[in-house]
């Protein structure tokens, strides 16, 4: 009989969440699509409310589980004006490759 | 404070929640299976079939008919708001959850909060029927526009 | 009376706001009442409060507290930090009587000189803003607020300098100004922040309403502090090379005579750029603790005082002439300063102040009757057509390279003699005295020679720059009255430094010293005088030194007046004899001139290449950084994303590293 | 069943529930009006609700610490502080906005309510006694921001500004977030007071509503360390603190400029309304772990700004940069980490607030046809176009300048002494030298203004009253913050005290 280990310890959610945070910002500096790399803000933040409830179940806490709704709901709202300024970056520019924007310098 | 109280958690539930990843054995074995045949007949068809290309063949497939136009269109940008407004919504309903779990146990020290609780999600029912007001006045949910 | 010190400095604050506002309505007859008068005003009231105080049995000073201005804190742990407060002593009121008496005198000779400008309101606006700055910075009470003063005066120069901004060298040469005393400024800022640091207060002496213990009261506090005692001296003295114009920093002065020539006269040679002389004065109790930083600012002075000197022999500007002067003479002041004789270098101050605002106002006035024309080489015989200028002049030239009766010859006097007298101890300054003596003579030269050449001789500017005739003509009245109150100030202004055993009297030193002595008589270093004899033969030989660097300016530019082409042309058989006389001039120019010359051009050089060069790397540098930081300011989210991540690292990593 | 309330410290939040119903009755309003009914009755409706709330704001000064709904916020004299420097803030921009408003056809109703509900975060932001609620509240002043900066449609600049902003501020909230996870799961609490005990046991912070259960925590380990420093880069971010602060210049030049004058001023105190809350109290005890760390940051943000503004040619730009700069002055009073070094932060956003705002006004007056006249040579010559204005301008350049007498030079004066008394020397010789480059670049509006001929082809402005009149309170201000600075420091001294 294989002996798994009786239950997942809490490092190891952190990982995962750390290296999904890991990914999220990698692709928000790899990818030019404006889309994409809003996609990767939200894997990011995703990835943090793992750790929440990982460090929640840790301490046998609900705190933690009631911030991620918190979260959740703040990147609804950023997501809904996030598209809805892509959106209109499109319409005008006709493209949402994030390089074509670089009017404001210096 | 009502979150320094551990979870009241049932003693066979966290019985059971120690053995959680061993409960999970049998499923992830399962997932394996699934990916391994699915892989493993694409991997096999692909080595003994026949191959014989033609332009017909290659083509994409559209009920028989031939394609048309580029594959990539875009899309009014009704569908866009829609689903904006659509993603808005649905989250905010992630809030009534934990409401509707702990409505009939507010109680505390004897002191009943579940009409006052009640109070607080008409509260906020009411900015969020604020919020549609707002987006049917400004015909966001007119689809013939 | 001396309650109402305060109105002082209020007064022209006030012309200047009334002028601000309805400046441009009034008209110019009122405008210049208003301004005047307010000035006028300020300085009688500053000579009452004076006497007062002079009658008054508190020789340390008045201390007149106004309010609250910064303190910590609320309730029982407040901390007194600063008020607007005035201070009333001997210092100050020689500095009071200076900047509004000169002040005044120089705002009626500026009706005349600025009657034909536009923004004549304006420029009114500023001097008396300049005026209530000066009066600040002077009679402030504490650290903080003469600081107030002091960045307010550098701030009304830089607008009076850029005045004429259709010159774009005016404009530039005011941002030169602002930007070099800033350098300046900061080392006096630091120097704040220590004093703040160690004494826990700002004011120079404490009293009711104000800290129990003020800086002065306690000046030996740092001495336990190793290094303290010494950095606070040497951060303000860098602050006195910025705003009097000292080695390293005085490239901006010859640049500022950019501005009109009044605001030359009196910011920068009577009033401002004595700031830093005034600042070491009033802070001499700091200075006597470290003969290192007096010694250092003697070095400065005298230096200083030799390089000016020196370069102001090449120049052909009547006004870059005075400014090599007036860094000159307060390399002077410096000097006696650094030699421990403050009260020498307040009484040179005071006199400078009239001889060198005369000339100022007289080259004024020579320029303004020459239709805006500077160049040394296009004047000439002016003593015909302008004798009121001419004569006042003469008498400033003679105070300023010291004959003998003339208030420049007690003060430099003094201040040699001091120096000597500290040579007596610390060899060095006998060095000094040398550097000091030479630059007495080169003195003689340059300003000879100026005076001959604009004054005496023919007029060889008859045609302009465009073609037209130039004849000379004598300012009018307004301009006139002030060069006489100002030559007769020259005249009578040492008379109050004439060592008391020449009349008779029985102290040591002179009156001026013994008014002076309460606020500014050195501690801790040498106070002894010298035998009576060996001022007189100091006296003797700086004397000696003024005449032969005069008579080698006559030699040169006053016997030459005789043409020696026209004369050759007459007497054709002496023609070899007046050739002769030329090679002799040759000769002359050769070995001296050309040498000086040439010494002054190096060291012109010099300070163009090290001091200029230096100011030119930190802008480039600036300017460089920032183009190199608008380069990576791309315009590009995903760097922005790269460098905050980057960022993010450095700081994990250092949280790391300070654990 | 009875309907029984609990007790809850309503009032705590009291200004926040009249803002929220202000921005909501803008919005509701707005829908029953016609297309192109006047933006009037909304403005006065805002200001009206921002009356209000100020004065609610003010009514609750003075009042003991109050902690309330579950140590989620607490009111005290910093935060009313606070609140009224912001509303007032959020009452300028009103005025400073009418304009462009009605000529580039914004949506009003959408706009005020946007400015309000921002104006909602920046409170919660000052108010916040757990890490969330400062979470809460930066997001809900940053999404309105985002929106409010691509305001003008018609033009590209605002609206890719938008996106750079909204993308590159996403970015950092998910830092910001993951510190806080971080730190939930070292200490076991998100709440600022339970931090500072589950660091620190004998720390008492009882006001900021930490209960009596126990904290899980693990003092200071490595996971705490990482938490931290993640904060940092999240609030620096929207402080504007280098190397977080590249969105600024450009973010700055895009938005419509009313807009930017309150994001130079409002975000960034609401920054630092929330840095000084979580690093004073929850983690005082960690100072030398981060206050080296944010005293270098400082540095490198005084630095920086100073020496990138002196190459612009925007005076949008230039002012950004300023902006960044200033975020480094602030930061140095953060590390100073003293009561009197809060409160000389506290003066110093009122100042700088009032300095610059006054800036923007003067921008404003000379760019109101759209966005035009916004390069510093478009300045020349203003003073004999337009004395008074070219004046104040004058007056705020050498406020920010740090020249005396004006509110600029207090207000360093305070910051960099508190320093020096930290013993932080070294920052403020830093601060000092590079506020030196910055009288370069300020004085080369002035220069512009004064010593300059005024360029052909730029007509005279016809300013619009009640800007100046703003603009002439904004300057009589600067000087008498500058020399009678009594009345604000000990407000300031006084909303610090939660300081020990």
């Amino acid at each position: 009989m294989m002996n798994f280990p009786t239950t997942v310890p809490t490092e190891a959610y952190l990982i995962l969440s750390a290296v999904l945070f890991g990914i999220g910002a990698m692709g928000v500096m790899l990818r030019k699509s404006a889309l994409t790399m809003f996609m990767s803000v939200e894997l990011m933040l995703n990835a943090v409310n793992l750790s929440f409830v990982a460090f929640a179940r840790h301490f046998g806490r609900l705190d933690g589980q009631i911030i991620v709704f918190f979260v959740m709901a703040v990147a609804a709202a950023e997501v809904a004006v996030g598209l809805a300024i892509i959106v209109d970056i499109f319409r005008s520019r006709r493209s949402v490759d994030i390089d074509d924007v670089n009017w404001l310098r210096g | 404070m009502w979150w320094e109280v551990p979870c009241q958690v049932p003693a066979e539930v966290q019985r059971e929640n120690t053995r959680v990843a061993f409960d999970y054995v049998p499923i992830l074995i399962q997932i394996l299976v699934a990916f391994a045949i699915a892989i493993g007949v694409i991997v096999i068809s692909n080595f003994v079939g026949s191959k014989r290309p033609t332009a017909a063949k290659l083509a994409p497939y559209e009920c028989g008919m031939t394609p048309v136009g580029q594959a990539w269109r875009r899309f009014p940008i009704k569908f866009f708001l829609t689903a904006m407004l659509f993603v808005l919504f649905d989250v905010e309903v992630i809030f009534f959850v934990p409401w509707t779990v702990i409505l009939r146990h507010l109680r505390v020290g004897g002191t009943d909060y579940v009409l006052f609780a009640l109070g607080e999600m008409a509260v906020f029912a009411g900015f969020l029927l604020l919020g549609y007001v707002y987006v049917w006045k400004k015909r966001a949910l007119e689809w013939e526009a | 009376m001396l309650e109402q010190l305060w109105l002082v400095p209020v007064f022209p604050l006030l012309g200047a706001v009334a002028n601000l506002a309805f400046g441009r309505q009034i008209g110019r007859t009122m405008v210049s009442l208003i301004a005047i008068g307010s000035v006028a005003l300020s300085f009688l009231l500053g000579v009452n409060a004076v006497l007062s105080f002079m009658s008054l049995s508190a020789p340390h000073g008045f201390q007149l507290r106004l309010f609250d201005w910064i303190s910590w804190g609320a309730g029982s742990n407040a901390v007194h930090v600063a008020d607007i407060g005035l201070l009333l002593d001997p210092l100050s009121s020689v500095m009071v009587l200076v900047v509004a008496g000169i002040g005044l005198l120089i705002h009626m000779y500026s009706v005349g000189y600025m009657a034909e400008e536009p923004g004549y309101a304006r420029y009114f606006v500023y001097l008396n803003l300049f005026t209530f700055s000066m009066l600040v910075l002077v009679l402030a009470n504490n650290f903080l607020l003469m600081f107030v003063g002091w960045e307010l005066v550098g701030l009304c120069s830089y607008l009076l300098i850029g005045f004429w901004f259709t010159r774009p060298s005016a404009a530039a040469a005011g941002k030169k100004a602002f930007i070099t005393n800033r350098v300046g400024d900061f080392g006096v800022l630091i120097a704040l922040f220590l004093i703040w640091v160690n004494w826990g207060t700002f004011d120079f002496f404490g009293g009711p309403g104000g800290a129990a213990t003020g800086v002065f009261d306690d000046p030996g506090r740092v001495l336990a502090t190793q290094g303290v005692a010494f950095a606070i001296p040497m951060l303000l003295i860098l602050g006195v090379t910025g705003k009097s114009a000292q080695i390293p920093l005085f490239v901006w002065l010859p640049d500022a005579m950019e501005g009109p020539t009044p605001v030359s006269a009196l910011i920068h040679a009577a009033t401002m750029v004595t700031g830093g002389v005034y600042l070491v004065a009033r802070a001499h109790l700091l200075y006597d603790q470290s003969p290192d930083a007096l010694l250092t600012l003697a070095t400065i002075g005298a230096l200083t005082a030799f390089v000016a000197a020196t370069v102001a022999v090449v120049q052909t500007d009547i006004k870059r002439v005075l400014a090599y002067s007036t860094v000159s003479q307060l390399g002077f002041m410096v000097l006696a300063l650094g030699s421990g004789a403050y009260a020498a270098a307040v009484f040179h101050l005071m006199t400078h102040a009239f001889f060198k605002a005369l000339m100022f106002l007289g080259a004024g006035s020579v320029i303004h009757g020459l239709h805006e024309q500077q160049d040394l080489r296009r004047m000439g015989g002016l003593r015909r057509y302008m004798p009121v200028t001419t004569w006042t002049f003469v008498v400033g030239w003679l105070a300023i390279i010291g004959a003998p009766g003339l208030s420049g010859f007690f003060s430099k006097d003094l201040i040699l003699a001091r120096t000597f007298a500290r040579g007596l101890i610390d060899p060095v300054y006998l060095g000094l005295y040398g550097l000091a003596l030479l630059t007495v003579g080169i003195t003689a030269f340059y300003m000879s020679r100026m005076v001959f050449l604009a004054f005496f001789g023919d007029f060889r500017g008859g045609v302009d720059d465009h073609g037209h005739a130039v004849i000379p003509h004598e300012s009018p009245v307004s301009m006139l009255v002030p060069l006489v109150v100002l030559a007769i100030g020259s005249v009578i202004a040492g008379w109050i430094g004439v060592p008391s055993f020449l009349t008779g009297g029985t102290s040591p030193v002179s009156a001026i010293e013994v008014f002076l002595a309460p606020a500014v008589a050195a501690t801790g270093v040498w106070e002894g005088t010298l035998e009576h004899l060996t001022e007189i033969v100091l006296t003797g030989m700086s004397v000696m030194v003024a005449l032969a660097g005069a008579s080698l300016a006559g030699l040169l530019y006053l016997s030459g007046a005789v043409n020696p082409v026209a004369l050759a042309m007459v007497f054709s058989p002496f023609t070899r004899l007046f050739e002769a006389r030329w090679y002799l001039d040759d000769f002359y120019r050769v070995a001296i001139v050309s040498n000086v010359a040439r010494i002054a051009s190096f060291l012109a050089s010099f300070d163009l290449a090290v001091i200029g060069g230096s100011v030119t790397v930190v802008v480039r540098t600036v300017r460089g950084a920032g183009s190199v930081l608008r380069a990576s300011q791309a315009g590009y989210v995903r760097g922005y994303a790269v460098t905050m991540l980057a960022g993010a690292f450095l700081v994990l990593a250092a949280s790391w590293a300070f654990r | 069943m009875m309907f029984v309330l609990p007790t809850l410290e309503w009032w705590t939040i009291a200004p926040v529930v009249i803002l929220t119903l202000t921005g909501c009755l803008v919005l509701v309003v707005d829908l029953f009006r016609g297309d192109d009914a006047s933006p009037e009755p909304l403005a006065w409706l805002t200001t009206g609700g921002l009356a209000i709330a100020i004065g609610t704001s003010v009514s609750l000064w003075g009042y003991e610490a109050q902690a309330a709904f579950s140590g989620m916020v607490v009111a005290d004299n910093y935060t009313q502080y606070f609140t009224v420097l912001f509303l007032v803030i959020v009452g300028v921009t009103v005025l400073l906005s009418f304009d462009q408003l009605t000529k580039e056809d914004f949506h009003p109703g959408e706009f005020y309510s946007l400015i309000v509900f921002s104006a909602v975060g920046m409170v919660l932001m000052a108010s916040a006694a757990d890490l969330i609620m400062v979470f809460v509240g930066l997001e809900l002043l940053s999404i309105c921001l985002y929106i409010l900066t691509g305001f003008s449609r018609r033009r590209l600049e605002s609206e890719e500004a938008s996106i750079k902003y909204l993308l590159l501020g996403a970015f950092a909230s998910g830092f910001l977030l993951y510190g806080i996870a971080l730190v939930y799961g070292s200490t076991g609490s998100t709440n600022l007071g339970c931090v500072a005990r589950a660091i620190n046991p004998a720390s008492t912070f009882a006001m900021f509503g930490c209960g009596t259960g126990s904290v899980a925590g693990a003092a200071t380990s490595g996971l705490l360390l990482a938490g931290v420093a993640m904060l940092v880069v999240g609030l620096g971010f929207k402080a504007a603190v280098v190397p977080f602060h590249m969105w600024a210049p450009d973010v700055y030049e895009g938005a419509p400029t009313a807009i930017t004058a309150y994001m130079s001023v409002g975000a960034k105190a609401a920054a630092f309304a929330a840095i000084v809350r979580v690093f004073m109290i929850a983690f005082p005890t960690l100072s030398h772990d981060w206050s080296m760390i944010l005293a270098i940051l400082a540095a490198v943000t005084m630095i920086v700004g100073n020496t990138a503004a002196v190459s612009q040619q925007s005076i949008k730009r230039m002012l950004a940069y300023s902006s960044i700069a200033h975020a480094g002055y602030i930061l140095v009073a953060v590390v100073a980490a003293s009561q009197v070094g809060i409160a000389s932060l506290l003066f110093y956003t009122v100042g700088y607030t009032v300095m610059n705002l006054g800036a923007f006004m003067v921008v404003i007056l000379l760019g109101r046809r759209s966005e035009d006249h916004l390069l510093i040579s478009d300045y020349a010559g203003l003073s004999r176009r337009h004395p008074v204005l070219a004046g104040l301008m004058a007056l705020f350049m050498l406020s920010l300048a740090g020249i005396p007498p004006t509110v600029g030079f207090v207000g360093k004066f305070y910051i960099f002494t508190a320093a020096v008394q930290a013993d932080y020397a070294w920052l403020a010789v830093i601060g000092l030298l590079s506020s030196v480059i910055s009288v370069y670049y300020y004085l080369r509006v002035v220069y512009q203004m004064y010593m300059v001929d005024p360029v052909a082809g730029v007509e005279p402005v016809t300013p619009l009253r009640w800007v100046t009149v703003a603009a002439g309170v904004a300057g009589f201000a600067v000087v008498a913050l500058g020399v009678f600075p009594h009345g604000v420091l000990a407000l300031a001294s006084a909303s610090s005290t939660f300081i020990r």
